[in-house]
């Protein structure tokens, strides 16, 4: 255990370290940063112009009031799981993609692998290290816009908020994770690091835009036509095609249970986190197959690894 | 034979052996296909939909009928749009990287270099070469989704239609372009290959997703929609109390997102495909007229870029390193 | 203290070591020549647990390769032929990190004591990669030594050295040799070296190994021979002498 | 000149149905006794619903076309079942559910009063009328006219223009008011007067001024414009605009590439080698 925690060590020192990673880290606290602040000024603006117009109906005497916009505090930071399906998989692309093929190319892994050092212990080092990287920067961002939020709104989030967003990092580290696993796979099979890393962007562009644009192309839209109002909509609704090609897309399950997490859907909204859970299982079940699949290759093909 | 055509060929047969190329183009003209297939196949169910609608309302003694839901069939390409914009932005990076980045690594540059070529030659070239390939891409893209259209979704394209179409295709070819140029000019500009690689992903990540994020995420759209005023039966002076509390945003939201080449790709394409309402009596040359700062948005940051490069280049002296 | 038996490593298309029997006696400072793709440095993969053999076996101190390929590890350090280490970090920090790995009681203290032994404090605190090839060289030697390993597999430890560093290098073998009784095994194809260091020789020619013996020994048995060159020759098929081979002495 | 030439309505839509008996006129299909007859309010140009009952008495499940006849000229009826249009429905036994009837009245009706009867027919044949009866109210009516064809403006900009409305009806209309569905981020900054009043046969003008966000883009859209008042409103003329974006950013870009360029001749003049 002892030899796992040196190399998580190292990995979580190294990530730090590396400008490009710090950049793109960066970049993600910005966007969430941005998100939830503007997300809650408008949220405030929204109430106080209710407020006035409310005050301004008073003043005129009427007895009825325009009803009170539904404003769920979590929806502020929705944006938060955007950034986390598309830049964070990103970030666990970029924190992954050498931990092995770069090892292999600076000669290195050989001196690991010479020492009394099972292989699965290097492969749960560099995990543990890429977790510990992932959860760190999770937990930053999740107290610091939280902190926000109860600045600029002046909001303090209760039980049910709070565990909705203990859920909601959890998972976001999960999904992230999944990402991690994927990429240490493909850097235990690539040779060369570049080709893994521009595999792992093929991966993410098809896993996170276009699963997601192929299923949309096959909901089925249904005409529904108002004679009342001469109108004829579209209404999307799933199709098993377009569930099924879902299936596929761990970024569409984490959207899915996000938004519920996040009071983004009003229906889901008042609900415990258990509730929610337990209606999104097959979800979370579809995004934790591969991460699984790929964590069990990864220890597999390290076995085999012949290194020269 | 002129050394600028002999640096481009070379670079088109380069890139024809490259692997990763190969399967990113495989899969662009795969989803091409799929949903350009898709596409046609929704506009045929939609047509049928509608004119069902239509009949069925006509028989209700209906005079005024409901105006033609947005299905013109050259929005059948629409999903393209996204795969351009994701994998055709992709391959260009990875092909910009790698025709600097490969001569470095197996010191051929030096070899180049040490012959009777310019610097500024050697970059024309490769930027020819990659834009020829680029151009058959678009072409091919192009021809799959002609016939598809006419074949799968039994409708015939107006000459205008035609004519957008090929507009929209060589939109994509200057969206392209510019991240070919973007993976070039990072790949003259950095030393080590490998980073140039990783910045100018990042670049796309900040020019394809965040800034259109910021833009949305700071759109009033989204968090005060019209609907907000309308339901609350605002007076315009309140309106104007509370737009003017955002009035900052909304330029900071603007300029971030005239920044984001990826932005002025997809409001020229939309309003080409008719995919964004409000463009479907004019000519494709009106529209073009009317977007023609999209299209600029699109091309200015291509060749600003690329005299970067030829000034990097040209100062270069750690060129030799690996 | 190292005995293999025979050893083979074959792939899909070609065998890269046949049948390899050889024995290594404790104190030794063995050199395993061969020229470049003999299968030197398949061999030495085997024999560091890094490449798993097809066939036979392979052991050091009485403990096998690929059974108790974990306990082996702890025996031994290895120099591969061109190390880089991390070159982010400082040479302390890769050798604290290689050190810890090893199971290195109080790194700090084993790395000053190291690299004082290789005339390296100045550079302790250094990133790794501003360093010259020779600097590198001998930062790998010291992550290789750095938990006193009872054998120490050393490829092609000079190559890309200056005549100083090459000297430095023969030196410090054997010094670590004759100081701490380590057992050397190095692959290499450049005779002059094994004259200068070794104590037995081992020649292996495409896959296989031609002959192993002392060096005393071997001028016993080759009395008319004037130098090591010819006796490789003899053996290995004088015809490669034409191809070049000897442009490396 | 365009004419919209649109009748306001005397109780819009949502208003009928809300004032309508809560107990629908029953089309008891099945007992072929029972006729009731309710009376409606319509307007010239407008729509009013009627709200039928259609009862399946029998054990079994029937099929009952809907038809309305008996239509005075001009005028049009068609049925709709929540929301959606129909021409018949399925019952299953003893079920009994609520359709629409939509009856519009043509512009130019005369009439005063009218009668009109509903038809259902069951598939084994078993038909039942009922009546209906309405009256057209010509007291009040109002007509929204606009003399543009088309706008053009710049993004960043305002844009005025005048709308004119005519009461073609038979009372006086007080505080009418112009209600303009804009683009998302359009707003409307002036309309002056707010509110007008007008005699039968009289004309009036608002005049309003709108705004264009500067990062509107070049394009074509719709304003849907309506008059109204607490008791009648005017049907909705829409009026395209169509945007041309400013150039500012374009001559920034453009001098911009223009600056990069020059620097770059420069830059080569400058080196000796290439």
């Amino acid at each position: 255990m002892k030899q796992v925690f040196i190399i998580a060590s190292k990995e979580f020192k190294a990530a730090f370290k590396d400008r490009v990673f710090l950049v793109i880290t960066a970049l993600f606290l910005l966007l969430s940063i941005i998100s939830v602040y503007i997300g809650s000024s408008t949220k405030n603006a929204e109430i106080k112009a209710y407020l006035d117009i409310v005050a301004l109906l008073k003043a005129q005497g009427a007895t009825s009031f325009p009803v009170s916009p539904q404003l769920f505090p979590l929806a502020i930071l929705q944006n938060i799981i955007d950034y986390v399906s598309i830049i964070g998989a990103v970030l666990a692309v970029f924190l992954g993609f050498d931990a092995f093929s770069g090892e292999r190319e600076n000669g290195t892994l050989k001196l690991l692998l010479v020492r009394p050092l099972y292989r699965d212990q290097l492969v749960t080092g560099k995990l543990l290290g890429g977790g510990l990287v992932i959860g760190v920067l999770l937990c930053v961002t999740l107290v610091f816009n939280t902190l926000l939020f109860s600045i600029v709104s002046g909001l303090t989030p209760t039980f049910n908020e709070l565990s909705r967003l203990l859920v909601f990092i959890t998972l976001a580290f999960v999904y992230m994770m999944i990402f991690y696993i994927v990429t240490l796979f493909v850097s235990i099979k690539t040779g060369d690091r570049t080709f893994g890393f521009l595999t792992m962007m093929v991966v993410w562009v098809f896993v996170s835009f276009v699963i997601p644009q192929l299923a949309d192309s096959q909901r089925s839209f249904a005409y529904a036509l108002n004679a009342t109002a001469q109108t004829v909509t579209q209404m999307p609704s799933d199709t098993v095609i377009s569930k099924g090609i879902e299936m596929f897309s761990p970024a569409v399950q984490f959207q899915n249970v996000g938004k519920d997490l996040l009071q983004v859907v009003s229906e889901t909204a008042a609900m415990n986190v258990f509730d929610i859970l337990s209606r999104q299982v097959l979800s979370l079940f579809y995004m934790l197959v591969p991460g699984a699949i790929f964590l069990l290759a990864s220890y597999r093909a390290v076995q085999k690894e012949d290194v020269t | 034979m002129n050394a600028t055509w002999i640096i481009a060929r070379k670079e088109i047969t380069d890139a024809l052996k490259n692997k990763l190329f190969l399967i990113i183009l495989g899969m662009l003209l795969i989803l091409t296909v799929v949903s350009v297939v898709l596409g046609a196949y929704q506009v045929r169910v939609a047509l049928d939909n509608y004119t069902n609608a239509i009949e069925f309302l006509k028989s209700l003694g209906k005079t005024e009928l409901p105006p033609m839901p947005n299905l013109n069939p050259i929005s059948a390409s629409k999903g393209f749009v996204n795969y351009i914009g994701m994998l055709g932005a992709l391959l260009a990076m990875i092909l910009g990287n790698y025709a600097i980045v490969k001569e470095r690594r197996s010191g051929t540059l030096k070899l180049i270099l040490s012959r009777k070529v310019f610097r500024d030659t050697l970059l024309n070239g490769k930027l020819l070469g990659n834009l020829t390939l680029f151009a058959g891409i678009s072409l091919l893209a192009a021809a799959i989704t002609f016939i598809s259209v006419g074949a799968i979704g039994n409708v015939a394209l107006s000459a205008g239609d035609a004519a957008r179409m090929g507009l929209f295709f060589l939109m994509s070819f200057l969206y392209m372009a510019f991240f070919l140029v973007l993976g070039i000019t990072f790949a003259v500009m950095v030393g080590n290959g490998n980073k140039a690689l990783l910045l100018t992903v990042i670049m796309w990540l900040v020019l394809a997703f965040v800034f259109p994020q910021i833009g949305n995420t700071m759109d009033m759209d989204n968090q005060l929609p019209g609907g907000f005023f309308a339901s609350m039966g605002m007076t315009k002076d309140q309106q104007t109390k509370v737009l003017v509390n955002f009035k900052f945003y909304e330029t900071l939201r603007d300029s971030i997102e005239e920044m984001s080449p990826t932005k002025h790709y997809e409001r020229v394409s939309f309003a080409l495909l008719n995919v964004k309402p409000g463009f479907e009596k004019n000519t494709p040359m009106e529209v073009l007229g009317l977007k023609w700062i999209n299209v600029l948005g699109l091309t200015a940051p291509t060749i600003i870029l690329w005299l970067i490069a030829y000034m990097g280049f040209l100062r270069r002296e750690d060129i030799y390193q690996t | 203290m190292l005995v293999t038996d025979k050893l083979t490593k074959r792939y899909a298309d070609f065998t890269a070591v046949e049948d390899l029997n050889l024995t290594v006696r404790k104190g030794a400072i063995f050199g395993f020549l061969g020229h470049n793709g003999a299968g030197k440095t398949t061999t030495l993969s085997m024999l560091t647990t890094l490449l798993l053999p097809t066939g036979g076996k392979a052991s050091i101190a009485g403990l096998d390769v690929v059974k108790d390929n974990f306990k082996v590890r702890s025996l031994l350090g290895y120099l591969p032929e061109s190390v880089m280490l991390y070159g982010d970090l400082t040479a302390a920090e890769n050798l604290s990190f290689f050190g810890k790995l090893s199971g290195v009681e109080k790194v700090e203290v084993r790395i000053d004591e190291v690299l004082g032994l290789l005339g390296f404090m100045d550079w302790k605190d250094k990133k790794v990669k501003t360093f010259s090839k020779g600097m590198r060289q001998r930062i790998g030697i010291a992550q290789a030594i750095l938990h006193k390993p009872k054998v120490l597999f050393l490829d092609e430890p000079t190559s890309g050295l200056d005549p100083q560093g090459t000297k430095d290098m023969r030196d410090l073998l054997l010094m670590l040799n004759r100081e701490w009784g380590t057992t050397i095994f190095m692959n290499t194809h450049l005779l002059s070296e094994v004259t200068k260091v070794c104590t037995d020789i081992g020649i292996i020619s495409k896959g296989k190994l031609l002959l192993a013996d002392s060096i005393k020994n071997l001028e016993q048995r080759f009395p008319e021979a004037k130098s090591l060159e010819e006796i490789y020759f003899k053996i290995e098929g004088g015809d490669r002498s034409e191809a070049g081979i000897h442009h490396s002495l | 000149m365009r004419v919209t030439k649109v009748i306001g309505a005397f109780m819009v839509l949502g208003l009928i149905v809300c004032l309508t008996p809560f107990t629908p006129s029953a089309l008891a299909a099945g007992s072929s006794t029972t006729e009731l007859s309710a009376n409606y309010l319509t307007i010239p140009g407008g729509e009013s619903i009627a709200r039928i009952m259609v009862e399946n008495k029998d054990s079994k499940a029937h099929h009952y076309n809907l038809e309305a006849t008996g239509l005075p000229e001009g005028f049009k009826a068609y049925f709709t079942l929540q929301g959606k249009g129909i021409k018949g429905l399925d019952l299953s036994a003893s079920e009994k559910r609520i359709a629409e009837l939509h009856l519009n009245t043509p512009l130019k009706a005369t009439q005063d009063y009218g009668l009109i009867k509903v038809k259902s027919s069951r598939d084994d044949g078993l038909e039942t009328l009922m009546s209906v009866s309405f009256t057209v109210n010509h007291d009040f009516s109002l007509e929204i006219t606009n003399q543009i064809k088309k706008l053009e403006t710049l993004n960043g900009k305002s844009l005025s223009f005048d709308i004119a409305v005519t009461n073609t009806g038979n009372k006086e209309l007080k505080d009418l008011g112009l209600k303009a569905e804009l683009p998302y981020k359009w707003t409307l900054d002036k309309l002056t007067p707010e509110k007008l009043s007008l005699k039968p046969g009289e004309n009036g003008a608002f005049r309003v001024t709108i705004s264009i966000p500067p990062s509107q883009g070049s394009g074509n859209s719709i304003l849907k414009i309506k008059s109204f008042n607490g008791a009648v409103a005017s049907q909705e003329i829409s009026i395209p605009v169509t945007v041309t974006a400013t150039a500012g950013y374009a001559w920034w870009v453009i001098g911009l590439v223009l600056v990069v360029g020059i620097v770059t001749i420069i830059y080569f003049r400058k080196n000796v080698r290439r």
